[in-house]
């Protein structure tokens, strides 16, 4: 992982970030120029706390994307997890008060579905897109019926200033997001885990002819994105305050927008967490900044599309090439 | 063996879901709720198709949906002044707007996934911009109206869906570009050093998705005698589910449109026929989710996908 | 002379989704009459889980039994599915009742036989009403910002209009910054953040168009402490809100009754159907398409409205003699 | 006598209707290195693939150190102690060296299930070592030349010594047929070495370095063990009796005085540059002329091939076809121009898996095989069932998957590809006979032949000196991406020697 190999592992994710980062700072430089309250410290820590749920979906979906399948139950299962959590601890509707254990046992459902997610790619051979599209309508399906028309309301009073509150100045969330991208950045670049991911996505046959054994490691993937994203609805529900089935409205294109304007490419074996950290900064700073700057909601979504368009072909323009296979 | 009635898995799945529900609710067999069937799947038909040509080259088209709605905006929102001959330039638009997704896939070599997001979002934005909310047709009503009629218990819509459906297949059957698509899918590199234009063939396909689009747009416009930004948002994915259930793989070059045809039908009567067996409707979503997945699986042949993505 | 009988006739309730408060409320309201009337094994609940076309689908997908006696109950799930449902009415006999907004030149007395009424609610009002309240709850001067609903739907651009029809005689007042969250409590959160960012303590109310975003806005400012300090408003009448109403997080929030919503059309075909009104077609227009009454819920009142009502309740206005009692008159 | 460590007994594998194996019996005793040769598609292949695990055999026992073997997958057979290098490459692209090198055996580097880095590449290092290989363990593997790549599978392979506390069974399959004389003479080295160590299963159409390094040979031939011979009775001719049931004459190795018309139309290249492969390079290629290309892993000759097909672009330099600069973005335009190239990888470059024989033969030509706009599937099938008789591929049939063929016979689709339908200007041909069998290799020296006489020019990347010399009217030779060498077609062909005094 030394710098000074030409070609090291470390040297080249470097060069991987050099895109999507010159994207990122130049869209900071922007909107700080247009308007200088962006630039804050008060906004740093809203970007921050904006990013940091999307933050720790985007890690768990990046080990999947990197073996080059996808998870697209993230919406149902944060819904899952944020019903169980609301209905675990202290809460209007169940009577139950289960109180730091009911958060854990509230990860489960994610962990679960992403463990069905694994067996159903590696054993039944469903399509991974297909797989988890339908775990995310039986996910949400569930989250619906014991939502029932009356979202259980979070009574527990810890657990929501844990959801709002701030440590050091930065919001207990960004915090939590920050040790889970650590965690991300160690599994994919200092365990059997994170290489194997890397080689399934390089070549999934080849990964097999090596004797490497593959479904298992494409399970925990699954489990992984699960587990974070069930993560990620409880903290959810932390700051909203009640178990909601649309906690994760719209964060499963947006989670594979970030991953893929990070530089990861959906075909697998290219890539890594902290592009995907970066894409998220991107999207985080392009919704803060678009209100900041004041451009009017009506243009917001097209806004959006070209600025995600002219980020990622600042980030790979230098490597086109006759041979690049790009899918 | 096995091999041989491998392509008609699909098929059986179809025929063994509409039995099941018949034999529940037997009204749903009738002939009317059966042309009724085909008539509702006609936009995803649409959809589906055009996306069959993108997933076959190994790509994937996520901007069809909001494409659709922009060309639906512009039907509503010109027919009335302008007159019928907008029917034919929102197409030309569609199919031009899914070439330049096209050409910065291929050109610019961006990733589909990219491309096709930032078109979702331009093209609903776009939509959005220019129509607010939804645009009654007030009038011209006609250029398209005919889409919404039915014949000899036939609805237009779908015979018209149909018919496109038929008509690309038999070209990518019979066409050099077709042999060319599954190449591209199989193996790009290998397509690249065999002099094929890879870039030209994607620019084409994405235009084909965009003018499927156009047509898709067209035909919820007759369908709800408006235009609306949101319209299509809720169809992309019924519509690519619609082509992995009909057997046709995410990672290119397996599959085939009249697989695709099967796969539509079936993800309609998953949507419609779920709710015809009267099985409280707070569980849909959870017996929709198990049952496509149950289709997917049985449908894909294993036997052409070594690795599974 | 009853066109069908009693026994015949089926009740159809179709929605978005039951999960949530608004929804599941007009599901209730349903349920309510149905049992009210001793039709409850006649009642059809219809989701589209937010698929317009599903919606249209699943209603021609029943057709095939005795439409005739069949009464749809329609919350929209966009304005483009009023159409094509009628005219799915008018083609097989069904009879529909449909709420909230249509397209324009749109109306159930154009020769729509079977387009029993069209329950409007004034959204326009709704945003007058509630930004009236802010406006005075901030003594008429300050800076306030504006959450908006999904940007491609009446309510929200009507209820946005009303704010904009306040303000426009309110010279003390500024409007700092309007912004969409599609409806959605977890998205409005985000932006609130950011305008606090952004103007700090310039921000001195919240207009939310819809309860759901008040109530994610509600978070963004007890995060910081501000829940209680700076009035917000919003629309529905979920009883979250009406709880924060009580509590005085919130000062008010517009109701057009959920319960009322899911009834009062299976309401009127039965009455219909049973022969006791005469044909809708022969109805004067401001019955066929009308305004409803909607209910301003502030702290004053706030107590009324907690708890899921009785039958008892609503069976006045369910009785085929006053079936227009909430009517503010014709909305065309 | 030493008693067997691994014996094959009456193994039988069919796919489909094809039967791969049929009845195989054959053994490996300890520290012997035993050759198995035969024609393409007889059976080589399946029968390592099957002790390596990678698939079960239909009939037949398999035993190792006298227990019965029964491999569910390379996994196990690695835990017995079996080792394979695939005949096609199996290195992971986007991985370091040093990762596929101890790919699935990295517990010696992990501490505490963390990866160690410096062991890591340390570990791979030493495998690397062993065949005296400079290559950075912690380079991303796809900027390896073809060849060295191929060096790091021998390495991967190699570490299984280490791993098995007793002798490794290691199973070569054709570990040569794409090295360049230098790194051949370092693998034969290993496989000497290692005949101390371990028992050595070696796959080889080059029946020299068979008989040179084999202690025993097993004959295959469509898919039954025909013959076995130990060193005592060693004969080329007897072999290839077996292996194809018939003597071969030799293929004429004197210069073959194909009359090529010494027209100035051909391809020209001037100065032409990219670095760091090459640079100044300076050739005329005469139509009905083979020029061969000489030059160590490295020396650029690849890319500069690469080039001239618009693979990678020059940085600076001219390219000339019949009078005419070309301009050549892609591929595609080489080919319009009428330039074709046989890589040298088959499986990554060559071959579409999954289409058929049909489908890849004509996949370059598809737009002369129209009537209309509309393909005529009858010409076609007709052309293409032609060239896999003119070729012998078997299976025969044209709509065979590609992937069920054998390397060799993938190999001769690859060639076919370009001559389908009209033959191209210039061809290009990037160690052209690798992975054929002896009969193949013969065959298809005489068709490049009878290709340059028909006034095609060729460009030609050899396995051997002989066959450069034996083919090539003309030869250049480069050296760390320069022209150190240069012998017309007038003079008199030049000797080995000659060759390697200019390459290294
Ligand atoms: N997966 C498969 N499916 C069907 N047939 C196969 C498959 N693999 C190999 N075959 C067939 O089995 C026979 C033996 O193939 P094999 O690869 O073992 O030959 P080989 O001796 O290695 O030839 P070569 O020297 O060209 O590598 C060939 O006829 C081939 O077509
Ligand atoms: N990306 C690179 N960075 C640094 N050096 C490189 C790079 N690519 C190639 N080289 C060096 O340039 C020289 C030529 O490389 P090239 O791949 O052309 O050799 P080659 O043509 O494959 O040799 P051959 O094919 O004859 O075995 C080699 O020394 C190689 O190490
Ligand atoms: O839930 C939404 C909003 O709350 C608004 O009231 C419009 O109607 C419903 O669809
Ligand atoms: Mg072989
Ligand atoms: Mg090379």
């Amino acid at each position: 992982m030394e710098p000074q190999h030409r070609q090291g592992i470390l040297r080249l994710t470097h060069w991987q970030l050099w895109g999507p980062g010159l994207a990122l700072t130049i869209l900071c430089l922007g909107f700080s120029l247009v308007e200088p309250r962006f630039a804050t410290l008060e906004n740093l820590q809203v970007i921050a706390d904006r990013a940091a749920i999307p933050l720790i979906l985007a890690v768990g979906m990046t080990f999947v994307v990197l073996q080059g399948s996808i998870d697209l139950s993230i919406e149902g299962v944060m819904a899952a997890c944020s019903l169980t959590v609301a209905m675990l601890i202290l809460n209007s509707r169940s009577g139950l008060n289960l109180g730091s254990l009911g958060i854990a046992l509230a990860l489960l459902p994610g962990l679960l579905i992403g463990f069905l997610n694994g067996l159903l790619v590696t054993r039944l051979r469903v399509p991974s897109f297909m797989a988890t599209l339908g775990a995310w309508s039986v996910a949400f399906g569930l989250a619906m019926l014991v939502s029932g028309g009356q979202p259980p309301l979070i009574q527990e009073q810890s657990f929501r200033s844990f959801g709002l509150g701030r440590t050091w100045a930065v919001s207990n969330l960004a915090l939590v997001a920050i040790v889970v991208l650590a965690f991300g950045y160690v599994l994919q670049n200092y365990t059997r885990f994170g290489r194997y991911s890397l080689a399934i996505g390089g070549g999934e046959e080849l990964a097999r002819l090596s004797g490497l054994p593959v479904d298992r490691y494409k399970v925990a993937a699954f489990a992984v994105s699960g587990l974070l994203a069930g993560l990620a609805g409880v903290l959810g529900s932390a700051r909203i305050g009640l178990g909601h089935v649309d906690i994760g409205l719209g964060q499963m294109l947006s989670t594979i927008t970030a991953v893929v304007i990070g530089g990861t490419s959906l075909s697998g074996g290219r890539g890594g967490i902290l592009q995907s950290a970066l894409g998220t900064l991107i999207l985080a700073v392009l919704a803060n900044g678009m209100i900041f700057v004041g451009i009017t909601p009506d243009l917001q979504k097209a806004v959006e599309g070209a600025i995600i368009l002219s980020a990622s072909l600042l980030a790979t323009w230098r490597l086109r090439s006759p041979l690049r296979i790009v899918r | 063996m096995r091999r041989a009635i491998r392509p008609f898995f699909p098929l059986g799945v179809l025929l063994a879901l509409v039995a099941t529900v018949g034999t529940v609710e037997p009204s749903f067999l009738s002939l009317d709720n059966l042309s009724l069937l085909a008539g509702e799947s006609s936009v995803i038909l649409l959809l589906a198709t055009g996306q069959t040509l993108v997933l076959l080259l190994g790509g994937i088209d996520l901007s069809m949906a909001a494409l659709a709605a922009l060309v639906s905006v512009w039907i509503a929102l010109t027919l009335p002044t302008l007159g019928a001959g907008v029917v034919l330039g929102a197409l030309a638009l569609s199919s031009l707007l899914g070439a330049a997704q096209g050409f910065l896939h291929a050109r610019a070599q961006l990733p589909s996934v990219i491309v096709t997001l930032a078109g979702l979002g331009l093209w609903s934005g776009i939509a959005l911009a220019i129509a607010h909310t939804s645009v009654p047709i007030s009038a011209g009503y006609s250029a398209i109206g005919w889409l919404d009629g039915n014949s000899f218990g036939v609805p237009h819509a779908f015979a018209f869906a149909a018919t496109a459906l038929g008509v690309l297949a038999t070209l990518m059957h019979r066409l050099p570009l077709g042999r060319t698509v599954y190449a591209i899918g199989l193996n790009p590199k290998v397509a690249i050093l065999s002099g094929i234009r890879v870039g030209r063939v994607k620019i084409f396909a994405f235009a084909v998705s965009g003018l499927f689009s156009g047509l898709a747009g067209m035909t919820m416009a007759a369908r709800t005698y408006s235009g609306s930004p949101s319209i299509a948002d809720s169809l992309l994915l019924p519509s690519i589910t619609a082509v992995l259930i009909g057997g046709t793989a995410m990672t290119g070059g397996v599959g085939g449109f009249a697989r695709t045809l099967i796969g539509v039908l079936t993800v309609t009567v998953l949507r419609i026929g779920i709710a015809a067996i009267g099985i409280d409707p707070a569980y849909e979503p959870i017996v929709y989710g198990v049952l496509a997945v149950a289709a997917v699986a049985l449908n894909t042949d294993r036997s052409t996908l070594f690795a599974v993505k | 002379a009853p066109l069908c009988e009693k026994s015949q006739i089926r009740l159809v309730n179709s929605m978005r989704e039951i999960a949530q408060p608004y929804h599941a409320n007009l599901d209730k309201g349903g349920r309510l009459f149905a049992q009210w009337a001793g039709l409850e094994q006649r009642y059809v609940l219809q989701l589209n889980q937010g698929d317009s076309d599903k919606q249209v689908s699943l209603m021609r997908g029943i057709l095939s039994t005795n439409p005739k006696c069949t009464i749809f109950n329609v919350e929209p799930n966009s304005d483009p599915v009023i159409k094509p449902m009628v005219d799915t009415a008018n083609r097989s006999g069904v009879w529909i009742v449909t709420h909230w907004a249509h397209g324009e030149g749109l109306h159930p007395f154009d020769s729509n036989p079977q387009w029993v009424a069209h329950v409007a609610v004034n959204s326009l009002d709704a945003g007058v009403a509630i930004s009236k309240i802010l406006v005075d709850a901030i003594g008429g001067k300050g800076g306030i910002v504006a959450l908006q609903g999904r940007l491609d739907t009446d309510p929200a651009r009507k209820r946005f209009a009303g704010l904009q029809q306040v303000l426009k005689d309110q010279p003390g007042i500024q409007l700092l910054d309007q912004q969409t969250a599609n409806w959605d409590r977890t998205a409005a959160f985000p932006v609130m953040q950011t305008w606090l960012a952004k103007y700090g303590t310039q921000i001195k109310a919240v207009w939310a168009a819809n309860d759901d975003m008040a109530l994610g806005a509600l978070e963004a400012l007890r995060a910081v402490g501000l829940a209680g300090k700076i009035p917000v408003v919003g629309v529905d009448g979920i009883p979250e809100a009406i709880d924060a109403i009580a509590k005085g997080e919130m000062s008010a929030t517009v109701s057009s009754d959920a319960y009322y919503q899911g009834s009062i059309g299976l309401a009127m075909g039965v009455c219909v159907l049973t022969g006791q009104v005469p044909l809708p077609k022969t109805w004067p227009k401001e019955r066929r398409e009308f305004y409803l009454k909607l209910q301003i819920i502030t702290k004053a009142n706030a107590g009324q409205f907690r708890g899921d009502p009785q039958a008892s309740a609503y069976a006045p206005e369910w009785d085929c003699a006053n079936l227009w009692s909430r009517s503010t008159g014709k909305a065309f | 006598m030493t008693h067997p460590v691994l014996r094959v007994e009456q193994v039988s594998k069919s796919f489909g209707g094809i039967r791969a194996l049929n009845d195989v019996s054959i053994e490996i005793r300890a520290s012997e290195v035993v050759g198995l040769i035969g024609a393409n598609g007889s059976g080589k292949s399946t029968l390592l693939k099957v002790l390596s695990g990678l698939c079960q055999p239909d009939s037949g026992r398999i035993t190792l150190r006298g227990e019965i073997l029964k491999l569910k997958g390379v996994a196990d057979a690695a835990k017995a102690g079996i080792g394979m290098v695939f005949q096609e490459l199996s290195l992971l692209p986007n991985l370091s060296v040093a990762e596929n090198i101890m790919l699935g055996h990295e517990d010696a580097a992990l501490r505490a299930g963390f990866y160690d880095w410096k062991a890591l590449r340390a570990l791979a290092a030493v495998q690397l070592g062993k065949l005296g290989s400079r290559i950075s363990p912690s380079a991303r593997t796809d900027s390896l030349s073809f060849a060295e790549q191929q060096v790091v599978e021998l390495a991967k392979v190699l570490a299984i010594e280490e791993r098995s506390h007793n002798e490794p069974v290691i199973l070569l399959d054709e570990p040569t047929s794409m090295l360049d004389a230098a790194h051949i003479e370092a693998v034969l080295e290993q496989i000497e070495r290692l005949r101390g160590r371990s028992s050595v299963l070696f796959v080889t159409h080059r029946l020299d370095e068979a008989l040179r390094v084999c202690d025993r040979i097993y004959v295959l031939s469509e898919g039954r063990c025909v013959a076995q011979r130990d060193r005592a009775n060693f004969g080329i001719a007897d072999l290839q009796q077996h292996m194809f049931g018939h003597k071969l004459g030799v293929a004429r190795s004197d210069p073959g005085e194909s009359p090529h018309p010494k027209t100035k139309s051909g391809l020209s290249v001037r100065a032409l540059c990219r670095l760091p492969s090459y640079r100044d390079i300076n050739f005329d290629l005469s139509s009905g002329e083979i020029l061969g290309i000489a030059g160590v892993a490295g020396s650029g000759r690849e890319s500069l091939c690469r080039a001239l097909f618009g693979i990678e672009p020059p940085d600076s330099g001219e390219i000339v076809l019949d009078g005419q600069t070309l301009q050549l973005g892609e591929p595609a335009d080489a080919v319009r121009l009428g330039i074709g190239y046989v890589p040298a990888e088959r499986r990554i470059e060559g071959i579409v898996a999954g289409l058929s024989i049909l489908e890849n033969m004509t996949l370059v030509h598809l737009g002369g095989l129209c009537r209309g706009p509309f393909l005529d599937h009858a010409r076609e099938k007709a052309l293409v069932t032609h060239w896999i008789k003119q070729l012998h591929i078997t299976p025969g049939a044209a709509a065979t998957p590609a992937q069920h063929l054998s390397g060799g016979n993938q190999q001769k689709v690859v060639l076919a590809k370009w001559l389908v339908a009209g033959a191209p200007k210039i061809l290009i041909l990037d160690h052209p006979l690798r992975g054929l069998d002896v009969g193949a290799q013969r065959d298809i020296t005489l068709l490049i032949r009878e290709l340059a006489q028909s006034g095609i020019g060729i460009l030609l990347i050899a396995d051997t000196y002989e066959e450069l010399i034996t083919l090539s009217d003309s030869i250049i030779v480069m050296k760390d991406g320069v022209v150190s060498g240069h012998f017309p077609a007038a003079t008199t062909k030049p000797s080995e020697l000659q060759i390697l005094e200019r390459m290294t």
